[in-house]
């Protein structure tokens, strides 16, 4: 009995290998044919050698993120079987190069087929570039699964067009070969298939293209900052479209200076952004508390990575959750968004610039790694750009300046939130400071002001708290079991609930797309609804539940933490709450 | 030329009396009015420190940074809004101290605009600690056997980084300087205005008559002083000591400004773009990218 | 009746007046004169003008903090009148020289006595110079008070003989001819009176300068950092000690420089530090995650002002605590002093260097503005240098290293901890990194040695948590309320407390003078004891009581805040107990 | 001379075959090989990015700093333990973008060291972007229209700056280079080396072939050049495109370092001196100031 629409492809080698490429462009092949993909990415903190994966996940359903077991493994070098037949599932198989030597006993002993093949030699005698290696074992994969062709040819056409003709010939005779190959030799022994579903248009994006998208939908026209993994791509993806919507893209000589220049571009009157990872974000630090403490609206991105310093450069972590509610001395209001899936990206960067400018001061999405990454098949309609609106607060138009007189940045209000002038406007000259100010913007020390001025300050954060979302629940209303999660752990936790929800005990969720500021007496209560509550988060000392407590005085039941870098599965969770130890989750109870 | 009474702030300044920041305040006041731009032309962007506090003091758009960072900002400022003229006011701890780095960079990039920095060659808001303009020997509570390093070189550092202007001036010459900081207004990139500042308080070396000994100007002393030559800029950049020269030390009008060459900001000023109104095929095109 | 020995002089002016040394000088002189003495600065962020003032409480009990009520006011400008008299109690009296001109109307209906002099015509005549002002003011008061003109003669001799004897003569006959003006004029009004009590010599002495004692004594021979309000008197300190104890101090180019610089030496092996305030720490923040994944001991200073941003420069808040338990991105272990009295800042800083070598991570020290600058007459044998004990933890010696073979400078041990070796010796050749590592210190990214490392240096803060210090108790046992308190606010909460028990509620104080990491389920017992939880602190969201909710789940009955830069008194402590409603401070119950 | 297998390290390289980063590890070791420093007696301090992971690919003490951040860290060092030879290597985003505030005091203090940057003209780490010596109008994915800054010229920087050893070396002239690092390392004070280095997989403008076609020996082609001259050098550091001198382009023997003026280091190097044993009489003393 054929399987359909269900597995998980995993391809590994060296960087340089094209692991990434090719498995993503399967993917994509993949979700063309209406079916739904995800896609993570594992790589490692080197331009060549070393060990990358890529694991595509197909399903008919939706899905939210990886799964742990293997159906079939196509190991470009001897390591990557090394290190992964064991995720293998007994039936599944290894699709190999034939130049590829590995110890066959255990993998036979645990039942997984082995499907070697000369794709090197088809490579080139199909194509003429043993470069095409890596088109011959998806060809040859499409050839297993028995998916229809044609979706093989179009993603070639796509992916080499810009390469020439020849390019896209010699490839698509690779892949044609090898699938025929492959579907002869091995087919009939491979349950596993792809069928095709053909249906609405899906896009398949990852997490940073769609903050990017949400920015650029938003209005943001100005991005400066300094590459660091995993945030570099957001500022490339803005350069990529810098034409078309006329951004201005600065890569500054550090972090500093990248907010710095987003803080003026801010303060003229542009949205402006930085995306940036842990080491960058403590560099600007200090300028965080500027923007808070002059009211300048502002958007930043902190895309997680394994710290601390510098430590797994290309691997994920959500260590960062305190740092960011806690940066730079002092107190002033912010805003902190975790959106979970990769449409909330984009809506968590539509809805910062807006917040940015409601309340005039510092927004900062937290991403990761993993979410930076990881690609899925989004249904269209989720990325309604009909739905996007810019509100920018209470900037005063042209025309209201010209009527205004003895305007005052500063002004207290009953919201905390003063009319706001661009300079430029003959009525509204203004200076501000990071000192502390009259409402005029200039430097104080008097006490009643200065209370004036901070109370004031911080009343945004307490007037913002009511439009704040509370973290959305997942599952049925009354469970056995509540998990707690924040960000891009979502997908996985989603996942476990369905299972639980299967196989018992009867399980919800509690996701936090947005952290900062919250109602946390509702908080409080929605936790207090739950009858066992189980953290799951990617760092050592569950920050999350900290915060909870903090807030609302509920304390976690269980904690799932996770911190190698690696981002924590479905299984893995589930394994935690059955109580099966495994050596990369620790679980608390 | 504005009447300067245009450009007087309602705060009344906190430095001390005789100080050389007062100076540089009234030269940037006849500056903008000789160029005859209206406070809400022009931005003055500073850092911290007493000097830094000049946005306060003059009735002009302002923006007061962090120590050592007003650089980046105004670079931002411009690159947002290039119709506002931005001149960039620091002190020699904050523009070659801790703003180094941003410094040489904005030299570099050649963003147009003006940067003065007040250089008192001491940390004066901090109460007399060593800047990196002290000369060597100079004994403060952080040098008490006397600064180590060799003194940071303004115009060198001009010159060698790709800074356009280099010019020098004086606080107590505010007439010359307002002609400086004008010249450096209109010139059309990045230009250094180095100005001598005695601190009355903390600098008991470099005081106003140590400068007005040694300060000469150079277009009238050496007429034929050319600052277009590189070779000839950086011999006399090294002139320190018995004799300092003020006026142009170099000067290059070749270079395109930075925000010249950015291609998003040909259709004018960013904030002037509209910020919706994309129409929704284009979206949709976008969309498409990803399938 | 006259009242002896307790009472506060508050002189006030423009920057430039003298009013600190003035104060400071006065405040001396009455300590030598074995009377305890509490000296209180508050200054603007400009160098001449404005407004200053100083105040100096004198008792003959030891003192700990300042209070509200000013006896005599000395007014060195209109605008001091203006600001201050209020403060003088009815019967308290107003100093003045004779120029300065202020409305006497409700100063006389409070019936506050009006104490004109010729203190400047004084100054000229005695002493040829009008600098000279201030000593006559002081002298006048000795005399007024009737204290013992010997102490002023010799306070003049000290800090005047560095400028040779004619100012010093001067200076004493000013003094002398004020003394005596004043006691004729007006001794016989003022109730309040200053006698000597000869006995054991005390230490005059601030904050700073304590945490810089200690560093010296506990072997710190390496202090790297730029200027910054109010932590520049450590830098300074430490220079002027600099010839004396080889110390090497560096003023670098900025923050970032001036704890990499420190990094160095420590890595190095010398016992190094910096200090710095708020902006400055931030950023320090990439470097300090650094030193904590690098296991390089090192102690920093963040002395609170006022924030956010560049905020009041010259005004206290403690305002850091989350930001410094969470700076630096990922989760790496720290040590959080926080102590509360200037005896303590010695000890905190003898025992940071010796915290920090022993766990080999960075410990940082919380200080604040009043801290860093008030002043205490302390009884000398508080710091008692034959204690001060020097750990350097698992520092190998030359010879143990001689024995040494395959040495692992990150070696995974039961309590985190590794032997270390300083670069230098044949047989500990080795690399460390801010990327994730190996017990070799070679940059790896395999799971499980990142686990084990991650595990390793969390693990020190479990067992260091061991040797850190609950708050300690002051007052009785039981109570009907106990104030929560960290830091500098110590001297201030004893005294209410001390004030409680006379006039009820029944009242004690647990005090953090160490924050992190502690033994929560300890600390959680404690607060759980009290009757009533009052939290004080001097910030805007109550800082340590969100930290003791998240650790302990204990929340706060009542919290008590000010955030206008001002510290925080006994009074108003004691008004926010009782009800009273006080502009400058905030109630929460 | 020492046996240059006493420099492996254990680790294996993660460059990307043909990288230039080979080249320079190489001639690393061959200058102290050449100096007789034992492994124990250097420190190489190094960033973050390709070329910064050289401290694990040698046998040596080694320091792997955050990105920037390699130069303060190492003063540091040097003045806490004057006895190690301190070897800096950054990469050119390193040395010249981020860490350019550092650098700068750095080249004023004349600390001794010898700071060795990897020059790929691009940030290979994070997988191609234009660094600051990136030549005007390079295309990368964060300058698709061409970087518009002009590059950092190093040799300039050096020289304007107070460096007082300043080189350029070829990562494929591993000998030639390892001549430079050890005269660096002799060199009494901060001495710069400036390395062309290809980037195989990111820079396909300045590749290896680039490079070779321009580069050329000053001391051999120009045996009259007078490193010594600073007009000289100065002329000599703008040379860059046809042709590329490689060389002591630069050179100031007279100035002392930083840490020979340290009052603090005259007895010896800190790490050398005792903790504790101070009497207790010069504790009474010390309290006694406070009475
Ligand atoms: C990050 C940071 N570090 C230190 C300070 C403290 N600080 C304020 S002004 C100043 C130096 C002032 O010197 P300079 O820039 O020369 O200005 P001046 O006061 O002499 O005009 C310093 C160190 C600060 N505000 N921020
Ligand atoms: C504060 C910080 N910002 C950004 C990064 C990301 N990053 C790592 S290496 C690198 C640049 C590498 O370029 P370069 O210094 O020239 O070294 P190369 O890789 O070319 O040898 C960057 C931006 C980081 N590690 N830390
Ligand atoms: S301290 Fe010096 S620089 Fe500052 S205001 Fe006074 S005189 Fe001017
Ligand atoms: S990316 Fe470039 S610099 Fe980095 S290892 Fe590869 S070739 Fe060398
Ligand atoms: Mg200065
Ligand atoms: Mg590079």
């Amino acid at each position: 009995m054929p399987i359909v629409n269900d597995l998980t492809i995993k391809i590994g080698g060296e960087a340089g290998q094209g692991v990434e490429s090719s498995g993503a462009g399967f993917a994509k092949a993949v979700a063309r044919a209406g079916l739904f993909i995800y896609g993570l990415q594992d790589y490692m903190s080197r331009i060549r050698g070393g060990h990358n994966f890529y694991q595509v996940r197909i399903s008919e359903q939706e899905i939210w993120t990886f799964r742990d077991a293997v159906h079939m493994l196509l190991p470009l070098t001897t390591e990557a079987v090394e290190r992964h037949w064991r995720e293998v599932v007994p039936g599944g198989a290894v699709l190999y190069d034939v130049g590829v030597r590995f110890d066959e006993a255990p993998l036979r002993e645990r039942g997984v087929q082995l499907f070697p093949m000369p794709l090197m030699k088809i490579a080139e005698e199909q194509g003429g570039s043993r470069i095409m290696m890596n088109t011959a074992a998806l060809g040859a994969v499409a050839g297993i699964t028995e998916f229809d062709f044609a979706y093989i040819a179009d993603i070639i056409e796509t992916n080499f067009k810009r390469k020439g003709s020849a390019v896209v010939e010699g490839n698509l005779k690779v892949a044609r070969y090898a699938y025929d190959a492959g579907q002869q030799q091995y087919a009939a022994q491979f349950p596993w298939k792809l069928r095709a579903r053909p249906g609405p248009q899906r896009m398949v994006i990852n997490g940073n293209q769609a903050i990017a998208l949400g920015a650029i939908a938003a209005g943001c026209r100005f991005i400066s900052g300094y590459p660091m993994t995993p945030a570099t791509s957001i500022l490339e993806y803005m350069n990529a479209k810098s034409h078309q919507f006329n951004i201005v893209c600065k890569q500054t000589e550090d972090e500093i200076a990248g907010i710095l220049f987003a803080i003026g571009a801010a303060h003229a009157g542009a949205r402006a952004m930085c995306a940036t990872s842990g080491g960058g974000l403590c560099l600007m630090t200090e300028a965080l508390g500027f923007a808070g403490c002059t009211e300048t609206p502002l958007v930043v991105v902190d895309s997680q990575r394994a710290g601390p310093s510098t430590g797994l450069p290309t691997r994920t972590e959500q260590g960062d959750l305190l740092f960011v509610l806690h940066a730079s001395h002092g107190e002033w209001p912010r805003i902190v968004l975790t959106p979970g899936t990769i449409e909330e990206c984009f809506w968590a960067a539509v809805r910062a610039f807006n917040l940015a400018e409601k309340y005039q001061t510092p927004v900062l999405i937290m991403q990761d790694l993993t979410q930076s990454n990881a690609i899925r098949a989004v249904p269209k309609e989720r990325f309604d750009f009909s739905q996007v609106t810019i509100d920018r607060g209470k900037l005063l138009t042209a025309e209201e300046l010209d009527r205004i007189d003895n305007y005052r940045r500063h002004l207290v209000t009953e919201d905390g939130i003063s009319p706001r002038a661009l300079p430029g406007h003959p009525n509204a000259v203004y200076v501000t400071t990071g000192d502390e100010h009259t409402e005029y913007g200039f430097i104080t020390e008097e006490a009643d002001i200065r209370r004036a001025q901070m109370e004031k300050r911080m009343r945004k954060e307490e007037v913002a708290q009511a439009e704040m979302r509370l973290p959305v629940r997942y599952g049925p209303e009354d469970a056995e079991l509540t998990f707690v999660g924040w960000g891009s752990t979502y997908g996985a936790l989603r996942e476990a609930v369905d299972v639980l929800n299967q196989d018992g005990p009867r399980a919800n969720l509690l996701h936090f797309m947005e952290v900062w500021p919250l109602d946390w007496a509702r908080v409080g209560a929605l936790l207090a609804q739950a009858k066992q509550l189980v953290l799951v988060e990617q760092n050592y000392t569950g920050q999350l539940g900290r915060l909870l407590r903090a807030q609302t005085g509920q304390t976690m039941d269980k904690r799932i933490l996770k911190y190698d870098g690696r981002p924590i599965s479905t299984d893995e969770i589930l394994a935690g709450v059955r109580g099966e130890v495994r050596a990369e989750v620790k679980v608390y109870a | 030329m504005l009447d300067i009474k245009l450009y007087n702030s309602p705060e009344k300044s906190t430095w001390c009396p005789g100080c050389g920041d007062f100076g540089i305040l009234n030269a940037v006041k006849q500056a903008l009015a000789m160029l005859e731009l209206y406070p809400h032309e022009a931005i003055v962007v500073s850092g911290i420190g007493c000097g830094s506090k000049l946005p306060h003091y003059i009735h002009a758009n302002g923006f007061n940074i962090l120590h050592g960072r007003a650089l980046p900002v105004a670079q931002g400022l411009k690159l947002a809004n290039h119709d506002l003229k931005v001149i960039v006011v620091t002190g020699d701890g904050d523009g070659y101290g801790i703003g180094m780095g941003h410094l040489v960079h904005a030299m570099r990039r050649n963003t147009d605009l003006v940067h003065i920095v007040e250089n008192n060659q001491i940390y004066g808001l901090t109460k007399g600690q060593y800047s990196p303009t002290s000369d060597k020997g100079f004994v403060t509570t952080t040098s008490p056997d006397g600064a180590i390093e060799p003194a940071v070189n303004p115009m060198l550092l001009g010159i060698a980084n790709g800074a356009t202007f280099v010019a020098r001036g004086f606080s107590s010459e505010p007439k010359y300087l307002a002609q400086l900081i004008a010249r450096g207004i209109q010139h059309r990139g990045y230009a250094l205005i180095d100005v001598l500042q005695p601190c009355v308080t903390y600098n008991k070396v470099n005081t106003n008559a140590w400068y007005k000994q040694r300060a000469y100007h150079l277009e009238e002393e050496e007429p034929d002083y050319d600052p277009t030559d590189r070779v000839q800029a950086f011999q006399k950049a090294h002139e320190w000591g018995d004799r300092i020269p003020l006026g142009v030390i170099y000067l290059d009008e070749t270079r395109p400004t930075y925000e010249e060459q950015v291609p998003a900001l040909k259709h004018g000023p960013l904030v002037k773009q509209p910020l919706d109104g994309t129409p929704l095929e284009v979206w949709e095109a976008i969309k498409q990218e990803f399938v």
